[in-house]
């Protein structure tokens, strides 16, 4: 999560849900609470009844909308304005809170003359090249007076973005740059950021955000006042905020908002990532994914960067800060992967890691398979035939394939797409003429194997396993070991350079049971890391060695099995109001992320009832209700030697150790491919133009991958005049294949259905509760229409804009059945983390059901045809 | 822990229990209803999609014995969430017309349907004034016989909380002695007063024949906007006058006919 | 036996004792030996396989079969309660609909085949082996690349750490395969 | 190797989507889902204007779910309850013993017919001694069962007597010690006939359905003088043409008249509209005239067959009248908050 990763130092949630109850104001955007982590929301509640602001910016009035205190409609995609409304408001009234904003984060660091500003540019940042359309971040980082002296910047090549921390080698002179402690210097980055939130007035935000004036300063005033050293305030967000072309800078927006009012690290603070599958954080520090390794480690990108791993270090490790640590972590990574193959003279073995060669995520992949770059496909736990956008394109693209292995607990509509998918219905694709072989293999589920899930707040927590799966059901563990076995053996017979590092992985689990499952607790100690031939666990990341005596699979987990037996996410007792004692929160079990800045720069706490982690004179070390995020020892006053590395190079009131200055991230100098700060661009697709910046409709750096069968609709465009955003319902899962195939579920929400204001269902005809079809460029479905004054028309820049409500888990398959919305959405990249668009479209509805077969196409073509 | 998670010995106690739910705090999340059917196996009972808000479970019944209500608003825009159950009534409509005996009252003062005694008379149906409890339709498991919310009675005699009260994320669904739950309710009233909810109310009909229910409800409007009956009578009222009539009438009748063959 | 009779007959109670046939005394011989159907189960400790939030449940289960599933009251992220999702995971264990068995499909197939669960795996590794030998590429203008491009994986937020770092390891550090995916994107 | 066949779901799935689509259409015509699952007034779609009362038009109490078999047993068991009135009647009065035996044969009969047609009515049929579990004064149901158990006691064993007692007065013994036992029978069967004749209207009054509590005073009357003009209708379809059976049978039209004209009089609006509007109303305002001022004239004309005829069928179609009412009325929101709005008042005759 590049959002908070570059803001902050890590790509976690810096807090958990149980720790809401401690705010004074929960500003909830880009998330439906409620509906989606009801569990989660307990707190909100009890923190409400305790008096706090609840406040609710969404689109829709929505079960979280009933709860709040405060709720005002939001033109979708309009995000980045809301957001730069309130910073400009806390900017404009100096409502910062200025101790912490001076000591805590980079608004004192100086710019240098050449930086350019969007506002000055006209929606552009300085460094932007027109011919790769891509930034140069090098042009972002700060002024360093010449006395200073400093190792010379490498000539990395940047490809900034991405799920890892992108900082490295360069970045290291990040650590030192000229400041101005009064913020008074007109390029410092407060007075730089001041003149580029100046246009954000609550104006502005009514006239195209559509929220009006005085609820928008209500909700200013009462947010802002959850700040200073006795009060705190947190903000909550999920895809409603990261399904947007400029998904990471609405983030960057909250953490800068969050920054200046000093609620980073804080009781009742901090920015919470609230996330949709059960270990969906644990799949990014361990990822199923193409860019990174385990602990945000970056990918070997192809080029001198990871021509040798000295290379790779250097452009990766840094000087200061806790990345100084990274060659430590790589290098026990590697022996975890390859075992005593990896030896220091084949660079232990970093030369048997695929390298990354462009954009290999889900979206950029699919294309290559529509096209039939692809042959062989595993999905597992996943169903893109319902979830992924443009699912139309995705449910062919599967035909394309020579063969695909689904693994899921029920048969899926990504297993039976050559059957029964309405491609098939409407003879796009014929079953008799699909190539692709199928496997389809059941998948145990969460009580019927051991293993550990990561939840939304980093916190590591085992499930047990209580009974065998059934039938022919086994678990993942149970897929890959065995698979991995029979590959092994094929590559044994053939010991060539490809197959060095197949040959080189360490594959000994041992397995129990008549199913023959592998032991998991054993992967967990490769996890966590362990030295020697005998394999004695490390206690923590802070025992890994870069001289290959330490391995370790994942260095933020280190920690997690600290002995043999000692499985710390099976510990079920909770011993303090952080849940001390149940589960292991990464990193080293710190519940809070940065919890020092809930001291002062001193060390004392801000206040009594604010209080968290402070410095203890008399032990002379870090003490709290929390495990300190710091270096236990290290005093407040501490100031780092001239040439001191590491985290020695950070002096004693810098609390975001990750960052090679130790502090919060408000300009972000490098690490993001779209701009140091945010600013506006209106979706891809919008109904009006964009009022910041006439010449720079959307953000520069995002992908469209415009194509036939991934086309757009112009912005405004009369064909498509209403707004559409997508979303989830309490009672349905996702793709709807662990919801909509179980009775008690199904019953609750049997069928697909849109949301519309009686204005709109008004002014397309439409009967409440009868049958509409909504159109975009990508397809057509049919839904069962709502019409509620939960849904309100917005008066955007003189003109009413209609809001389309569209909840996604409906598919061919189950027990209710239905259109997938997702059809109606389109594969684009947002340039950091690559997430498409789901949030904020362009449709038009129409009264009635969509025609049978072939026709609906028609109809949709038809619709496209209206020029106008 | 709270009080929803605790353990308990009410059954052993005899002491009366209630549920006091709070739509206040109701997130409309409808874990109550799914809670409820997992644990007492209660089967799905048609996937029909309303257009009724987010409301497709309809109403309380044989196969429903958890319905969350959805009540929208306008100016300004609202949505009220009200998670409705069997009231477990003081004087009981069903259980007092059960000529079978398969309905008792419980150690904790609940009503309680035996399955394995019902035959299905459908008597109880018209004596509940709440409309809640019913007959199970074809082809569900368990069709031909009444049924309602046990109060998860099986799960009490463990000193275990009721399903819907267990998994109530919120706490809307408060569990525990009914004495302590009118005193919090008293508690929630005044302060939701205080701060200006003017129209929040108890809801619990003590005042009519029905003398209370032990399952009562904090209200946010009129009780017929959330299918609440606003003065509930039990049935067994009416007898007095009905039986009167009837005697009065056998008398007639047979003085009557006598007295017609008598003179004719 | 007459005795027995007069018990199990409420009506003979109602006169015994004066009862007016709402109470205890109507109470069938299965009711009086009502129990919850987990009394004394054992159970494992779990997390609800639904959103992020991790809430804690207890999995009872009795002779190797699942008996119901709630929330784990210690828990200091849920204290006990679950959405109507993770209320549900017991249906989402046991329900008729679940797949137990494999299902095959040859290429050009209108039907679905089953395969023995050795065989499907056996298959699957020719599969990815045959793919592997003809799309891996060691390395570009004499650089190492070590990737095939022509497998991708898709999946990995509703699985454990441990199977996405198996997952990971051997698909990647193993087998060379970069188009690795999931869910996650935040 | 087994084959399965493309895209057939699971037997339940089948079973559920077939059920579905079931109710679906249902719902797209009938505005209602009347089998499993929601019934609800203006939903599923077309969405009713309805719904507006109440919350979406949700009946608040729920309508009796008895089938055709109780609308029949009302009648039966009031007829066959009052045959034991005309029999002792007769008996005391020392007629020709033939009335005696016909209204016992009728009592009799419907003694046997009556538990068949609760019985069938059952949702668990095979359960129906479960009725002798307990006994609840407080349950019209409970008492009506007990009731019928003595009826169909007390008019078997006395028409097995009469019977008995009829040949031996053929063969000229003096039956004077039987007399005593008989009579006995008989009052027995008149006593607990005429509960069985009158507490239905008990059963029905002393409910949560608006328009049947609300004339829970009425209906018992109503029952049983409708039983008893049946009760003399049926016998004099037999052959009996005596003038009691015929100012009996006077009398009770006479009433009915009152009775009908009390009701199309004494409107109580929305809280009663269920016994005038629709089929139920029809169905009871055919009745009232039948069995009232129908009977009443033909009677003087001295048209008495058809009198008794007019007067069975204007019987049964009260006894359905009521029932459909008691649907009606319990389906419908607006009539259960008007009646509970009136409050107290509702309970008045």
């Amino acid at each position: 999560m590049p959002g908070l990763g570059t803001s902050f130092g890590r790509g976690g949630a810096t807090t958990a849900p149980s720790d809401l109850v401690n705010s004074e104001a929960i500003l909830i955007m880009g998330s439906n609470m409620a509906e989606n982590h009801p569990v989660g929301f307990q707190w909100v509640i009890e923190a409400r009844e305790r008096g706090a602001h609840v406040i609710h910016v969404d689109p829709r009035f929505s079960r979280t909308s009933a709860m709040a205190t405060i709720w005002a409609p939001l033109r979708a995609g309009s995000d980045v304005l809301f957001l730069g409304g309130l910073i400009n408001y806390v900017l404009d009234r100096g409502k910062e809170f200025r101790e912490y904003v001076v000591h805590y984060t980079n608004a004192s660091a100086i710019l240098p003359v050449d930086v350019q500003d969007s506002e000055e540019l006209g929606g552009l940042f300085s460094g932007w090249d027109a011919k790769s359309a891509k930034y140069d971040p090098n042009t972002w980082s700060f002024q360093r007076s010449p006395a200073a002296d400093r190792k010379p910047p490498s000539d990395a090549t940047q490809n900034p973005g991405g799920h890892t921390k992108e900082s490295g080698a360069r970045a290291a002179d990040l650590a030192d740059y000229d400041r101005d402690p009064t913020l008074e210097h007109p390029r410092c980055v407060y007075q730089v950021l001041k003149r580029h939130f100046a246009r954000y007035t609550p104006d502005m935000v009514e006239q195209y955000c559509g929220v009006p004036k005085e609820r928008f300063l209500e909700i200013a005033e009462a947010y802002c006042s959850a700040s200073g050293s006795e009060k705190t305030g947190a903000i909550c967000y999920a895809v409603g905020w990261t399904q947007h072309s400029t998904g990471v800078q609405i983030i960057r927006s909250a953490a800068i908002l969050q920054l200046l009012l000093g609620n980073i690290g804080r009781p009742g603070g901090g920015i919470l990532a609230l996330r949709g599958h059960a270990s969906i954080q644990g799949s990014t520090d361990i990822p199923t994914l193409f860019d990174i390794l385990p602990g945000y480690l970056a990918m070997p990108k192809f080029g001198p960067d990871s021509s040798t791993l000295a290379a790779y270090i250097n452009r990766y490790r840094d000087r200061t800060g806790w990345w100084s640590n990274f060659d430590k972590y790589i290098v026990s990574l590697l022996k975890a992967y390859y075992g005593d193959a990896a030896t220091r003279e084949n660079d232990w073995g970093f030369g048997w890691l695929p390298r990354v060669t462009g954009d290999h995520s889900h979206q950029a992949y699919w294309l290559d398979m529509m096209d039939g770059k692809v042959e062989g496909l595993f999905v597992m736990g996943q169903n893109p035939a319902v979830a992924a956008p443009n699912a139309r394109l995705e449910r062919k693209a599967l035909a394309m394939l020579k063969w695909l292995v689904v693994r899921d607990m029920v048969e899926v509509e990504t297993a039976s797409f050559w059957y029964d998918s309405p491609e098939v219905e409407r003879g796009e694709l014929r079953t008799e003429e699909i190539g692709t072989e199928v496997f389809l293999l059941p998948a145990a589920g969460h009580a019927e194997k051991d293993g550990c899930f990561t939840n939304t707040q980093r916190l590591l927590q085992w499930h047990e396993k209580a009974v065998d799966p059934p039938g022919d059901a086994r678990s993942e563990t149970w897929f890959m070991y065995h698979l991995g076995t029979r590959l092994k053996e094929k590559a044994e017979r053939d010991p060539g350079p490809r197959n060095a590092g197949l040959n080189a992985l360490t594959w000994d689990y041992s397995v129990t049971g008549v199913q023959r499952e592998p032991r998991v607790e054993e992967i967990l100690q490769e996890i966590n890391g362990y030295t020697g031939p005998d394999r004695t666990p490390v206690g923590g990341f802070g025992e890994l060695k870069a001289d290959g005596s330490t391995a370790c699979g994942c260095w933020i987990y280190s920690g997690v099995f600290p002995r043999l037996g000692e499985n710390r996410a099976g510990e079920r007792h909770s011993r303090s109001a952080y849940g001390h004692g149940w589960g292991f929160a990464w990193p080293a079990d710190r519940r809070v992320l940065y919890n020092r800045a809930s001291a002062r720069p001193d060390g004392s706490p801000w206040s009594e009832r604010k209080k968290l982690v402070w410095w203890d004179a008399l032990s002379r070390e870090w003490t709290g209700l929390d495990t300190p995020d710091f270096t236990k020892t290290k005093p407040p006053d501490y100031q780092p030697p001239h040439d001191a590395e590491g985290d020695a190079g950070l002096a004693g009131d810098k609390p975001f150790i990750m960052h090679p200055d130790g502090v919060g991230w408000i300009w972000v100098p490098d690490g993001l491919a779209d701009g140091p700060l945010p600013t506006h661009y209106e979706p891809l697709e919008s109904p009006i133009a964009n009022p910041l910046y006439p010449a720079q409709q959307i953000n520069p750096a995002a992908l469209k991958m415009e194509r036939p069968d991934n086309q757009y609709a112009r912005s405004p465009d009369p064909r498509f005049p209403y707004v559409m955003t997508t979303y989830r319902l309490t009672e349905h899962h996702t793709a709807g294949g662990m919801s909509r195939t179980l009775p008690h579920l199904a019953e609750l929400q049997p069928e697909f259905f849109c949301e519309i204001s009686p204005e709109l269902a008004a002014e397309r005809d439409i009967e409440s509760g009868g049958w509409l079809t909504i159109m975009t460029m990508r397809g057509i479905v049919e839904a069962r229409a709502l019409v509620t004054p939960r849904m309100r028309p917005l008066r955007i820049d003189g003109k009413t804009v209609h809001q389309v409500g569209v909840p996604y888990h409906w598919g061919s398959r189950g027990l209710v059945t239905g259109d997938s919305a997702n059809d109606l959405l389109a594969i684009s990249e947002e340039p950091n983390v690559r997430i498409m668009e789901a949030k904020g479209l362009l449709c038009d509805v129409l009264p009635g059901r969509r025609p049978r077969g072939a026709a609906a196409l028609d109809l949709w073509r038809t619709h496209m045809s209206h020029s106008s | 822990m709270t009080s929803n998670q605790a353990h308990h010995n009410y059954v052993a106690e005899g002491r009366t229990v209630g549920f006091f739910t709070d739509p206040t705090v109701c997130i409309g999340c409808k874990a109550c209803e799914v809670a409820c059917k997992e644990w007492n196996e209660v089967p799905e009972d048609g996937l029909i999609w309303t257009g009724h808000s987010y409301d497709n479970s309809g109403s309380l019944g044989g196969a429903t014995w958890r319905h969350v209500k959805f009540r929208e608003t306008e100016n300004p825009v609202g949505w009220t969430f009200l998670s409705d159950v069997c009231k477990h009534c003081e004087h009981a409509g069903c259980l007092e017309a059960c000529p079978t005996g398969a309905i008792f009252r419980t150690e904790v003062s609940s009503v309680y349907v035996q399955d394995d005694v019902c035959n299905g008379c459908g008597y109880c149906i018209v004596g509940c004034p709440f409309g809640v409890i019913d007959r199970r339709p074809q082809p569900l498991p368990g069709a031909g016989g009444a049924f309602k919310c046990t109060f998860c009675y099986d799960r009490q005699i463990d000193g275990l909380t009721p399903a819907c009260a267990k998994a109530c994320p919120t706490e809307s669904i408060q569990f525990g002695p009914l004495d302590e739950l009118h005193a919090r309710a008293d508690k929630r009233v005044a302060e939701l007063h205080a701060r200006g909810v003017a129209d929040a109310r108890i809801y619990n009909p003590v005042d009519t024949s029905v003398g209370g229910i032990h399952a009562f409800f904090l209200l946010l409007g009129p009780p017929e906007e959330f299918g609440l009956p606003p003065r509930p009578e039990v049935p067994t009222v009416y007898l007095r006058g009905a039986w009167l009539s009837a005697a009065m009438t056998s008398v007639l009748a047979l003085a009557g006919a006598c007295l017609a063959f008598a003179l004719l | 036996m007459f005795t027995q009779l007069l018990d199990g007959w409420p009506l003979a109670q109602q006169i015994l004792h004066g009862r007016d046939g709402t109470g205890l005394e109507a109470r069938s011989a299965r009711t009086r030996a009502l129990s919850p159907k987990n009394h004394g189960a054992e159970f494992a400790r779990s997390v609800c396989p639904y959103c992020a939030v991790g809430c804690g449940q207890l999995v009872y289960h009795r002779d190797g079969k699942l008996v119901s599933i709630e929330g784990d009251a210690e828990s200091p992220v849920s204290r006990g309660r679950l959405c109507p999702k993770g209320s549900n995971s017991f249906e989402l264990l046991t329900h008729a609909g679940r797949q137990t068995r494999i299902k095959y499909r040859k290429p050009y197939s209108t039907r679905w085949e089953t395969l023995d669960l050795e065989d499907a795996m056996d298959m699957i590794a020719d599969r990815m082996w045959d793919t592997r030998e003809r799309t891996f590429v060691e390395e570009r203008d004499g650089q190492s690349l070590m990737q095939t491009t022509a497998m991708a994986h898709l999946g990995g937020a509703t699985l454990d750490n441990e199977e996405n770092y198996l997952i990971k390891k051997l698909f990647a550090a193993g087998l060379g395969m970069v188009c690795i995916s999931n869910q996650a994107r935040i | 190797m087994s084959v399965i066949v493309p895209g057939e779901p699971q037997k339940s799935h089948r079973a559920t989507e077939d059920r579905l689509e079931k109710l679906r259409e249902e719902a797209g015509r009938t505005g209602r889902v009347a089998e499993t699952g929601v019934a609800i007034v203006g939903g599923p779609i077309p969405r009713d204007a309805k719904a507006s009362s109440g919350y979406y038009g949700q009946p608040i109490v729920k309508p009796p779910v008895w089938t055709w078999q109780i609308g029949l047993y009302l009648f039966v068991g009031g007829t066959a309850g009052m045959s034991g009135v005309i029999a002792l009647a007769s008996l005391l009065a020392d007629q020709s013993l033939d009335v005696v035996r016909a209204a016992l044969g009728v009592a009799f009969a419907g003694a046997l017919i009556s538990p068949a047609l609760l019985i069938w009515d059952l949702g668990r049929p095979t359960r129906f001694l479960n009725m002798l579990r307990v006994f609840k004064w407080r349950s019209a149901m409970s008492m009506g069962v007990w009731t019928l158990f003595l009826f169909g006691g007390f008019s078997g064993s006395a028409f097995v007597l009469v019977e008995a007692w009829n040949f031996l007065m053929q063969s000229d013994v003096p039956p004077t010690a039987l007399r005593g036992i008989a009579l006995a029978l008989v009052a027995g069967t008149a006593l607990s006939g005429v509960v069985l004749a009158t507490y239905t209207g008990v059963l029905l009054g002393a409910t949560a359905v608006p328009v049947w509590s609300a004339h829970h005073k009425l209906l018992p009357f109503h029952f049983g003088s409708v039983g008893l003009g049946s009760a003399a209708a049926v016998l004099e379809l037999f052959g009996f043409r005596i003038a009691a059976l015929n100012a009996i049978g006077l009398t009770v039209a006479a009433v009915e008249t009152g009775v009908g004209g009390w009701i199309e009089i004494r409107r109580q609006g929305v809280t009663a509209r269920a016994i005038h509007d629709g089929t139920p109303g029809l169905l009871l305002r055919t009745a009232a005239l039948l069995t009232g001022p129908g009977a009443l004239i033909l009677r003087i004309v001295g048209w008495v067959p058809i009198a008794a005829i007019g007067f069975l069928i204007g019987a049964i179609f009260s006894r359905y009248g009521w029932v459909l009412a008691g649907r009606t009325s319990a389906s419908d929101p607006e009539e259960t908050i008007a009646t509970q709005r009136r409050g107290s008042e509702s309970v008045a005759l």
